[in-house]
C-alpha cells in the first residue's frame, strides 16, 4: 500500500512543475549550445521560452487538477517554444495528463503512467524509434525505469526515470541522428548528446531534486 | 568573439516587431492575427481554394514575406529557426479557409511537420478539408531514394509561386494538391554557404566556418552539408552545384526548366550573376532550356553567406501557373 | 587580414562576367552591346522618349538591373564603384535613342557628371537632344543649401520608376524631363553603415568601422557620413536617421510620400523590418500619409552591412508614374 | 635656339608614354591605399585599366605623330579608367595633345604647352578651382614649373613639374577636399595627401627619369 507521504498533492505538484520550469529556463545556454553543436542552435531558447510561458500560465489560472497542471505546462509549452521541441515537449505533457484525469496525488504509478501515455503520444507524432538520437532516448528507458520503480513510490520511480533518462542523454553520444535537423550530418554527430534527451534529463533531475527535497 | 553587429531593439522582440513592420511595409494588402503570429490577405476573394504557408522566422522575406495576390493567402510564423506552433497554424488556417479546403505548403522539417500535422487534425476535427505539400528539393539532405528526408529549401518560391497560381485558378483542392504535388516532384536545389549567420536572441552564429572554408550543401539553419572544402573559384562551385543537381532529377536534353539563385543573406548579387553565368554555360552545353530565371533575396538564413541554386522543370501547366503575376512584399512580378 | 570571402573567379573579370550573367538573366528582356558594357532593352517601341541610366558595377542590381518596361531603356555600366566612360555612355545613347532625345539620369558624383558630360556632348555633336537629371537625395552630403553637392544614393530606384513611367507615356523629352527634376526636387534619403564591404579586384574593405561602431550618412561607396557613433538600438538608429530626412526637405503633416527601406548588402530583412515598424510611428506621429512602401534590396555597396531611408513627398502625377507596373531583374511589380 | 639633343622623337615619346605607363601600374597599391584613406579606393586598379590600355593601344596601332601618341594615351585612359580619374586624366592627354598636332619633336616648350592646354581643358571639365584638393593642385603648379623651365630646355622644364607636382602633392595634404568623394569628410580629410595629385607626380617623376636617362 502508497506511503501517503511520498505523494504530492495539487499543490506540490504546481510547485515541482514551477521549479522544474525554473530549473530548465536557467540552463538556456546549456541547451543553445548543445544544439549549436549538431542543430541549429535554438533548442534553449525554445525550451525557455516555454516553461516562461508554464510559468505565466500556472500564475495566471492557478491548475485545478493534477491532470489541468501536467495540460496547463503542455499547452504553454505547445504554443510558445515552437519547432520540434514545442510539439514534442507539448504532446509528452498534454498527452501524459489525461490518464492522471480525476487523481488528487501524484504517486509513483500515476508518474510512471503519465511518462508511459507521454512517450507514446510522442513517438506516435515524431515518428521515430529508440536509437535515432532524439529525445526518445532519454524518454523510453525513463518511462521504463518509472515503471519498474512505481511501486517503490514517487520519490524512487522520479529518481530511477531521472538516471535513467541521464544514461539515455549518453547513449545518443554514441548514435548517428537518423531524423531531425542533425540528420545529415551522418557520422560528424558522434560524440556530441541529442539536445531533446538532455532537455527530459533536465526535466527529471529537477523533479527528482524537487521531491528529495520536499 | 563580439557578438553579430545587428540593427535590433530587444533581441526577443524581433520576431513580433518584425511582424509589425512586415505587415506595414505591405501597404494594406495583408493583416496580422489579432492573438496570433500570422499574416493574411485582405483582399481574399470570397470563395476559392486556399494556401496556407508558413515556418520559422528569421528566413525573411521567406515565408511571411509572400503573402498576397497569387502567393500564399496566409502565413504562419514561427520563432527565428522554429516552426510555428499549431495554434497559429490552426488560427490562420480557419481565417483564410474560404470552403473550398486548404493546402499547406511548407519546407520538411520535423518541427513543421509535427506543428503543422497537429493543426491539420484540430482542422479536420471541425471538418475542414486540409491537404499537406512539403517540400523537400535539398538534394544534399539525403539521397534519391530518400526525398522525403530531404529538407525545403529555396524551391520553396518556386513552389509557393505555383501553388499560389493554381490555387487562384483551379475550382478544387484535389486539382491544387495534384499540381503541387507534380511542381515538388520536379524541383531540386543545392546550397553552398560561405560564412555563418546568427540567431539574434542567442547572438551566436549557427557554425563556423574557417576563413578559406565553404561547405556544399548546408541547410537553411547551418545544417551540415556534403562536403566542406577549401575555397574556389565560382565556376568550380557552380560546376559542383551544378553536377548534383542534374544527376539528381535526372535533368536531361530537351528539359526545360525554371531557374533560381538565391541568396542566403550577405553574397552580392554580382557573385551570385558570375556564377549565373557558369550554370547557363552548363545548362546550354547538355541541351537543357531555361524558361525563366530569378536571380535574387529570398530565402535567407539571417546574414549567412552563400547561396543556393534552384532548378524546376517544368511543363505547360507548371508554366502557367509559375509565370502568373504574383503580388507580395518579397515576390513581385508583372 | 584574409582578403573578404567572395564567390569569384578572376577578380579583374567581375564587371565583364557579372554582366554576362545579368543578359542571361532576363530571359532575352535585354541585350549587352557587342563592343561595351552597356544594356539594352530587346523590347524598346519604334518611338519613345528614351531614358538611359548607369555609373559604377558593384551596386547590384542598381543600375545595370534596371532595365526593362517602365524603367531603363539602357544602363552604361562602368567598373567596380567607377563611373562608366565617355565611349560606352555615348554608344548606349545611340541605341536607346528613338528620335525623341535621351534623358539621361545617375548618381551626382564627380566621375559620373564628367563621363556624362562628354558622352552628351558628343551626342549633340551628332544632332541629339540630351538632358542630364542627377539624382542628390543624400541629405548627409552637404546642406540643404548645396543640394546640387549631394550624392545620389536609393533615390535613385524611386527616380528610374518615375523616369521610366513617365518615358513611356509623355511625348516630349521636355515633358519627361520636367517630371524627373520635380521627383528629384522631392526626394531624400540618408544611408548608416553597420560594416564596410570591398572593392574585389582590391580586395581591401573600403573603410573600417570599430566591432561597437556604427556611422550614419555614410555614402555609398564608404564615403564620410556625419557622424560616427556606438551602436544602438534600431529604434534609436531610426529616430535619429528619420530626424535627418524630415526635416530637410521639411516633409509636414498632410504630406504623402513613398517610403523606401533599401539593404547596403548584408543587413537581414528582418532588421530593415524591426526599422520600418518604427519609421511608420514617427511618420503617424507627424501626420505623414505613407503611399507606398518599398523594402528590399536595390543599391547595394557589395557586402557592405547599413540600410538606407528614402522619402519621396509625391502629388499625383508622381504618384502615378511611380506606380506604374514595372518589369525588371532588379526592381518588378505588378 | 633649341638644343635638340634635348627633344624627344616621335619614338621617344612613345618609349617615354610606355614607360610612364608601367611606372603609374607599378605604383597600383600606393594609389588604391591613399583612395582609401579618403575616397572609395579605386584610383590605383582605375589608373592601372588606362595605363595597362594604353600600352595595348600603342603597341596595336603605333601612333604616327607625337599628337596622336598623347591622344591615344588619353583614350585609352578615358575609356578604360573610367570614373573622375578617366575623364579628367583622359581629358588632359587628349586636350594637351592638340596644340602639339604636325609637331615633330617633342621640346620643353611643346611640353609647357601641352601642360597649359591640358589643364584648361581639366579645369573646365572638372569645374573645380585649386585649392580644392584634387589633381588640380599638383597639374596648376607643374604646368607653371613647366611655363617657366620651358626655355631651359625639356629635360629642365619635365624635372620643374615632376617637382612642382611634388609639392602640389603635399599642399594638399593641409586642404579641406570640397569636391568629388572625399568632400564629405571636411576636415578629416586632412593629412592625407590626394590620389589623383599623386598619379600626376608620378606620371611626371616617370618623365623625368625617363629623360634624366635617355
Ligand atoms: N521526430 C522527432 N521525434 C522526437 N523528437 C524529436 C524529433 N525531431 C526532433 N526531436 C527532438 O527535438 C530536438 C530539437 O529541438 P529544437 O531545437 O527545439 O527544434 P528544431 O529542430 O525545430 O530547431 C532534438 O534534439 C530532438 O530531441
Ligand atoms: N572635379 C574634379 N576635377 C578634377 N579632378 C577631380 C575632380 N573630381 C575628382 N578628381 C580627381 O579624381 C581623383 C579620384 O579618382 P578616382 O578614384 O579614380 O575616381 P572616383 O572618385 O570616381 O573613384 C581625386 O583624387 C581627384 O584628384
Ligand atoms: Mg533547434
Ligand atoms: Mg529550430
Ligand atoms: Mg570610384
Ligand atoms: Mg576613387
Amino acid at each position: 500500500m502508497p506511503d501517503m507521504s511520498d505523494t504530492l498533492d495539487l499543490d506540490a505538484t504546481i510547485n515541482m512543475l514551477k521549479f522544474v520550469s525554473r530549473s530548465v529556463i536557467d540552463q538556456t545556454d546549456l541547451l543553445t549550445d548543445a544544439d549549436l553543436a549538431i542543430g541549429d542552435g535554438d533548442h534553449g531558447i525554445g525550451m525557455r521560452r516555454g516553461f516562461e510561458g508554464a510559468l505565466e500560465a500556472m500564475d495566471a489560472t492557478p491548475p485545478d487538477s493534477i491532470e489541468n497542471a501536467l495540460k496547463t505546462v503542455g499547452t504553454a509549452i505547445m504554443s510558445k517554444t515552437g519547432g520540434a521541441a514545442g510539439a514534442i515537449f507539448g504532446t509528452l505533457f498534454r498527452a501524459g495528463s489525461k490518464p492522471l484525469a480525476g487523481r488528487d496525488v501524484l504517486d509513483g504509478e500515476g508518474f510512471a503512467t503519465f511518462l508511459d501515455t507521454g512517450l507514446e503520444a510522442v513517438l506516435k507524432r515524431g515518428g521515430v524509434t529508440e536509437g535515432q538520437k532524439t529525445m526518445i532516448d532519454a524518454i523510453a528507458p525513463a518511462a521504463r525505469a518509472a515503471r519498474r520503480g512505481a511501486d517503490a513510490g514517487l520519490r524512487q520511480a522520479i529518481a530511477a526515470a531521472a538516471a535513467a533518462s541521464q544514461q539515455g542523454v549518453e547513449a545518443t553520444r554514441d548514435m548517428i541522428a537518423t531524423t531531425g535537423k542533425a540528420r545529415s550530418l551522418g557520422e560528424r554527430s558522434l560524440g556530441h548528446p541529442d539536445p531533446g534527451a538532455i532537455s527530459v534529463s533536465l526535466i527529471l533531475k529537477a523533479m527528482q531534486d524537487f521531491t528529495a527535497g520536499a | 568573439m563580439a557578438n553579430p553587429k545587428k540593427v535590433l531593439n530587444d533581441p526577443k522582440q524581433v520576431v513580433a516587431e518584425m511582424i509589425d513592420g512586415l505587415v506595414l511595409a505591405n501597404d494594406g494588402r495583408v493583416r496580422k492575427l489579432p492573438n496570433h503570429a500570422a499574416i493574411v490577405r485582405t483582399d481574399l476573394p470570397d470563395s476559392k481554394v486556399a494556401l496556407l504557408i508558413g515556418g520559422g522566422s528569421g528566413h525573411e522575406p521567406l515565408f511571411h514575406g509572400f503573402v498576397g495576390r497569387n502567393m500564399g493567402d496566409g502565413a504562419a510564423c514561427g520563432q527565428v529557426f522554429a516552426a510555428p506552433s499549431p495554434d497559429i497554424i490552426y488560427e490562420a488556417a480557419k481565417v483564410v479557409h474560404r470552403g473550398k479546403g486548404i493546402l499547406f505548403l511548407y519546407g520538411n522539417y520535423a518541427g513543421d511537420n509535427m506543428n503543422f500535422d497537429i493543426a491539420a487534425e484540430m482542422l479536420e476535427d471541425d471538418g475542414i478539408d486540409v491537404r499537406t505539400v512539403r517540400v523537400t528539393d535539398d538534394v544534399a539532405a539525403a539521397p534519391p531514394e530518400r526525398t522525403h528526408d530531404r529538407r525545403g529549401i529555396a524551391g520553396d518560391i518556386y513552389m509557393i509561386k505555383i501553388a499560389g497560381g493554381a490555387a487562384s485558378e483551379l475550382d478544387t483542392l484535389d486539382e491544387v494538391e495534384r499540381v503541387a504535388r507534380k511542381a515538388v516532384a520536379n524541383v531540386r536545389s543545392i546550397g553552398v554557404a560561405v560564412a555563418a549567420g546568427s540567431i539574434p536572441e542567442t547572438g551566436k552564429l549557427t557554425f563556423e566556418l574557417a576563413d578559406d572554408e565553404i561547405e556544399i550543401g548546408m541547410g537553411a539553419h547551418g545544417e551540415a552539408g556534403v562536403s566542406r572544402q577549401k575555397m574556389k573559384s565560382a565556376d568550380a562551385i557552380a560546376d559542383e552545384l551544378m553536377e548534383k543537381v542534374l544527376s539528381d532529377l535526372p535533368f536531361r536534353a530537351g528539359d526545360e526548366v525554371a531557374l533560381m539563385i538565391n541568396n542566403l543573406g550577405a553574397t552580392t548579387m554580382m557573385e551570385m550573376l558570375i556564377v549565373n553565368r557558369r550554370i547557363r554555360q552548363i545548362l546550354d552545353s547538355q541541351g537543357i532550356k531555361v524558361h525563366r530565371s530569378d536571380v535574387g533575396t529570398w530565402l535567407t538564413v539571417q546574414e549567412m553567406a552563400g547561396f543556393s541554386v534552384t532548378l524546376m522543370r517544368l511543363d505547360d501547366e507548371l508554366k502557367r501557373y509559375l509565370d502568373m503575376p504574383a503580388e507580395s512584399l518579397g515576390y513581385s512580378r508583372m
